[in-house]
């Protein structure tokens, strides 16, 4: 079927990205419409397209007509399909949810519309790209498009969030270049996977340097720990849809690109130590950091970055088992933060610190949000009935697995931590009196919607959670399975 | 004590570069990969005499699109983040306080700006001949502006026309690449469907010239903007009230 | 000789890049950091079209004096990576202009210690 | 490459790299910005020897004309020197 192509990921967002500057001289309400419905088809075909992927098979987008390793191509296989369907929902749901947002007014809400609509377009192009420069361009798309969202609030701090942003963006963006710079001098090519098969060849030290390169450019948007500096200050400044997709897009997009460098391109035995330092670091310094936050949007931001950690051990196990719950875990996360943020923004819509203290008593003052944002403190923690437990137990599972013990008690140590900053938080709401004076700005219907399709996922999964396994097993085996994306790609070239 | 620190690392760092890129001496013969099929393919079935316009267009095209969406992006947020309150009264540009440049700087961008325009257009229009192309036509197009802009005080962009130039242009690139998709051999986005010409004809190469002339246009139009925004910076009056 | 050119002109491009990391880490300017990762970028720059320089090249255009194709021709590739990146290096440097010029307007500063409503 | 050439190449080198330091200690930022316009000027040049004439046009273009110039309307917009 025409209709339903990887390439509508791209070409339509930024197609549409390019003419709303005209559509709004059409008819100014169709600046908010139509993102919506780009939206809802990028949603729909990438439901078509992955419910229609043979398992282990992989669709391959040349781009040009140059077959790979000539041209730019787009893998669409179990794994970047899953990500592309986490990606377009999310979107669409943002969407909802943002679309009346704010009176901002037209001029602004066409510029929103676009950086956000650029955000998605980047972020898909970082998952389905399996060119390394291309890559490289996407990201930097990405980046451009967060800097822009980082600042659109004149009132907040968001300049200097987005400087910070800005300044560690360009420094990894530039060593990500000379990264590619260096792999393109040892293998004459570009294409991921005909890397992968020349890099053999390429001697040990300089595969280090590579790597190392590759590690800075792709941690900053995974949130990786020396690199986060910008996304407590990101997620606190931007606006609270924002936030939320950089939790949901941003950061999946980034660990995305790692992973897929680190399992497909190289095969040196020293990167799963290295991700899984780092994802120890990351993950312990950002919890504890959570516990002591006073204003909400940090503390989420730090919980964020505490995942990421978590996903990115879960990844370093280097099995199937630990794949596959990363897998799960970036599911998780993206629609669990997602609802986070979303409440978030409205519980602490009129309070000007966005202060955690403020929440008391929301509990009665605003049921149906302070519902929604206890749901998502549930789930995240990993408690039985929401999809969080069951990510977190195949985590555990797959650590125990490979006879971790240190880090399988630093994970429950550090879910322990976790339960007490949420909860914390939910006592505040509901067991506490509400203070005087409260100014609440209840959240429209959209918004309501837009929150309650996330609440009922996180529901309905953790209830069934059969419905997504099959899937999130098959993009496991997709990204562990090197070979079979090498020959999807190349078919004709024989590996050894 | 920073600084310090700072520099032992970078020179870690540059000790660490060196040493990798020693090992690919400076015009030695380099490891076969896919530059040679660029160089044979770029004129024998391409048809397009400048290889690097050949790789910037058709072999890499994607990345072009990319790269045009990077700097409309960078158009867009510059915009949201400097605040352009619209003037609606399109001859209150706030420059026009500033001191009026001298009169033989006047003359002088009369005189070079069509100069300068007919270059631009030059280098995009033979991209696929002579070295340049969409991004360096579309540069100069935009010096020229720019010496308009600060020779002429008063000068005054009409955005109505960048945002139709840019809009149009993005559009015809994205619209060449579906147009592939539909009409070209193999269905791809971005293939070429017209016929290739001869070698270093200025009508050869397909939508290669096509798409580097869409380029071109946007690429003048949406550095323009950025400079306009820049230039216009005084009116964007922060209000501390907009949340 | 060629050693000494590998040297040189590699060197040179590695010590720019440097000297522009140096710049971005170290200055308190804001401009003087966008400055610094604007000599960093162009380093880099330097570095690709060195790489895909070979001895006695010519430009990769096949004009119609060059038609016979045993000449060598430099490495198109880093070239057209190279028209890419300086493009994008402009957007970047763009846009971090237009945030100090905001946050010059904000903190009346451009010193970053004097700017610090956030933890760094 | 010509002997010529070599020469004219290390020459540019040096004054890349002379200028580089000069925009990086200037406490003119305007000094700074022109310090680094040369830069571009320079490389353009040896983009042109090292047989790259598209790099070396959008370079001259883009480094040396249009980033210049969003440099200095950015710098008169704030402070011209760097305080210590």
């Amino acid at each position: 079927m025409v209709i339903s192509n990887p390439i509508y990921f791209i070409a339509l967002p930024l197609l549409t990205a390019f003419l709303l500057p005209l559509i709004g001289k059409v008819y100014k309400p169709l600046i908010r419409l139509t993102p919506g419905f780009v939206f809802a088809f990028m949603a729909y075909i990438s439901f078509d397209l992955f419910l229609n992927l043979e398992q282990g098979k992989a669709q391959i987008i040349q781009i040009a007509g140059w077959a790979p390793p000539l041209g730019i191509n787009l893998v669409y296989d179990n794994f970047s399909g899953f990500i592309t369907l986490i990606i377009t929902t999310l979107a669409f749901i943002v969407w909802v949810y943002s679309y009346k947002f704010k009176k901002v007014g037209f001029d602004n809400s066409k510029k929103f519309f676009i950086l956000m609509m650029l955000l998605v377009a980047g972020s898909i192009g970082v998952v389905l790209t399996g060119d390394i420069f291309n890559l490289f361009v996407f990201i930097e798309i990405t980046a451009i498009s967060s800097y822009g969202l980082t600042a659109f609030y004149k009132g907040r701090d968001g300049a200097e969030a987005a400087f910070k942003f800005l300044f560690i963006g360009a420094l990894s963006s530039t060593l990500l270049l000379l990264g590619i710079l260096i792999l393109y001098t040892q293998t004459g090519t570009l294409n991921m996977a005909e890397i992968a098969i020349r890099l053999k060849d390429v001697p040990i030290a300089t595969q280090a340097i590579i790597l190392i390169l590759f590690f800075v450019g792709f941690g900053i948007e995974a949130e990786m720990f020396p690199l986060n500096g910008w996304v407590p200050d990101a997620y606190s400044q931007a606006p609270g849809p924002v936030a939320a997709s950089f939790a949901g897009m941003l950061a999946k997009a980034g660990i995305y690109g790692l992973v897929r460098i680190i399992y497909t391109i190289f095969d040196l035995n020293g990167i799963f130590g290295l991700l899984l330092i780092m994802g120890i670091l990351t993950m312990i310094i950002a919890e504890t950091a959570a516990l002591k936050q006073k204003n909400i949007r940090r503390m989420l931001a730090y919980s964020s970055m505490g995942q990421m950690g978590l996903i990115m051990i879960a990844f370093a196990l280097n099995t199937k088992a630990g794949i596959y719950a990363a897998i799960f875990l970036m599911f998780n996360h993206a629609l669990i933060k997602t609802m986070l943020f979303l409440s978030a923004g409205f519980l602490t819509y009129s309070t000007k610190d966005k202060k955690i203290s403020d929440l008391d008593g929301f509990g009665k003052i605003m049921p149906f949000t302070a519902l929604i944002f206890g749901l998502g403190a549930f789930a995240i923690v990993g408690l039985p009935p929401f999809s969080g437990f069951w990510s977190k137990l195949s985590v555990l599972t797959a650590v125990a697995d490979k006879t971790y013990y240190v880090i399988l008690a630093t994970i429950l140590l550090i879910s322990v931590v976790e339960i007490v900053y949420y909860f914390r938080i939910i006592g505040r709401l509901y067991f506490k009196k509400a203070h005087e004076e409260v100014k609440i700005h209840k959240p429209s219907w959209n918004a309501q919607v837009a929150m309650s399709v996330l609440a009922i996922l996180i529901i309905v999964v953790g209830i069934y959670p059969d419905l997504i396994t099959e899937y999130i097993s098959n993009a496991a085996d997709a990204l562990f399975d090197k070979s079979a994306y090498i020959k999807e790609v190349l078919p004709n070239v024989s590996l050894n | 004590m920073k600084k310090l620190i700072v520099i032992t690392l970078l020179l870690i760092l540059g000790f660490y570069l060196m040493s990798t890129f020693i090992s690919v001496p400076f015009g030695a013969e380099r490891i076969a990969g896919v530059k040679d099929y660029y160089l044979k393919q770029s004129p024998e079935t391409l048809k397009v005499s400048n290889v690097v316009t050949a790789i910037v267009v058709s072999f890499r095209g994607f990345d072009t699109l990319g790269e045009v969406t990077v700097l409309f992006l960078a158009s867009t947020a510059l915009g949201s983040i400097l605040y352009r309150r619209r003037t609606h009264h399109s001859g209150l540009n706030p420059q026009r306080e500033a001191v009026v440049s001298s009169t033989l700087v006047r003359t002088g961008a009369k005189v070079l700006f069509p100069m300068i325009i007919l270059l631009g257009a030059y280098v995009f229009v033979h991209g696929h001949l002579t070295p340049g192309g969409g991004f360096q036509g579309g540069a100069i197009i935009a010096t020229g502006f720019l010496l308009i802009l600060i020779s002429y005080r008063k000068f005054f962009i009409n955005h109505n026309v960048l945002t139709w130039v840019e809009a149009l242009a993005g559009t015809t690139f994205v619209l060449i690449g579906i147009g592939g998709f539909i009409f070209a051999n193999q269905n791809n986005f971005l293939e070429n469907f017209l016929p290739e010409g001869t070698l270093n004809n200025l009508i050869s190469g397909g939508v290669v010239g096509i798409i580097y002339i869409a380029v071109g246009f946007k690429v003048g139009a949406e550095i323009t903007g950025i400079l306009d925004t820049l230039l216009t910076i005084k009116e964007a009056g922060l209000n501390p009230d907009e949340n | 000789m060629q050693d000494y050119l590998t040297y040189s002109v590699y060197g040179s491009a590695i010590l720019l890049m440097l000297i522009g990391l140096y710049a971005a880490l170290v200055k308190k300017n804001l401009i003087k950091i966008v400055i610094g990762l604007s000599i960093l970028d162009a380093g880099i720059h330097l570095l690709f079209v060195a790489v895909g320089y070979l001895n006695n090249a010519t430009a990769p255009i096949f004009s119609e004096t060059v038609l016979d194709k045993n000449v060598v021709m430099a490495d198109p590739v880093p070239q057209a990576l190279v028209l890419t990146a300086i493009v994008i290096g402009f957007g970047v440097t763009a846009v971090a202009l237009a945030l100090v010029v905001r946050l010059y307007r904000k903190h009346n500063t451009t010193n970053i210690d004097e700017i610090k409503n956030l933890k760094w | 490459m010509g002997i010529g050439s070599i020469i004219f190449l290390i020459g540019a080198l040096i004054f890349i790299l002379v200028a580089a330091i000069y925009a990086v200690i200037q406490k003119d930022l305007i000094h700074a910005v022109i310090a680094t316009s040369l830069i571009s000027l320079a490389l353009s040049l040896v983009f042109y020897i090292l047989q790259a004439p598209d790099v070396a046009l959008t370079e001259a273009a883009i480094g040396i004309a249009l980033s210049t110039i969003i440099f200095i309307i950015t710098i008169r917009n704030t402070k011209r020197y760097e305080s210590e």
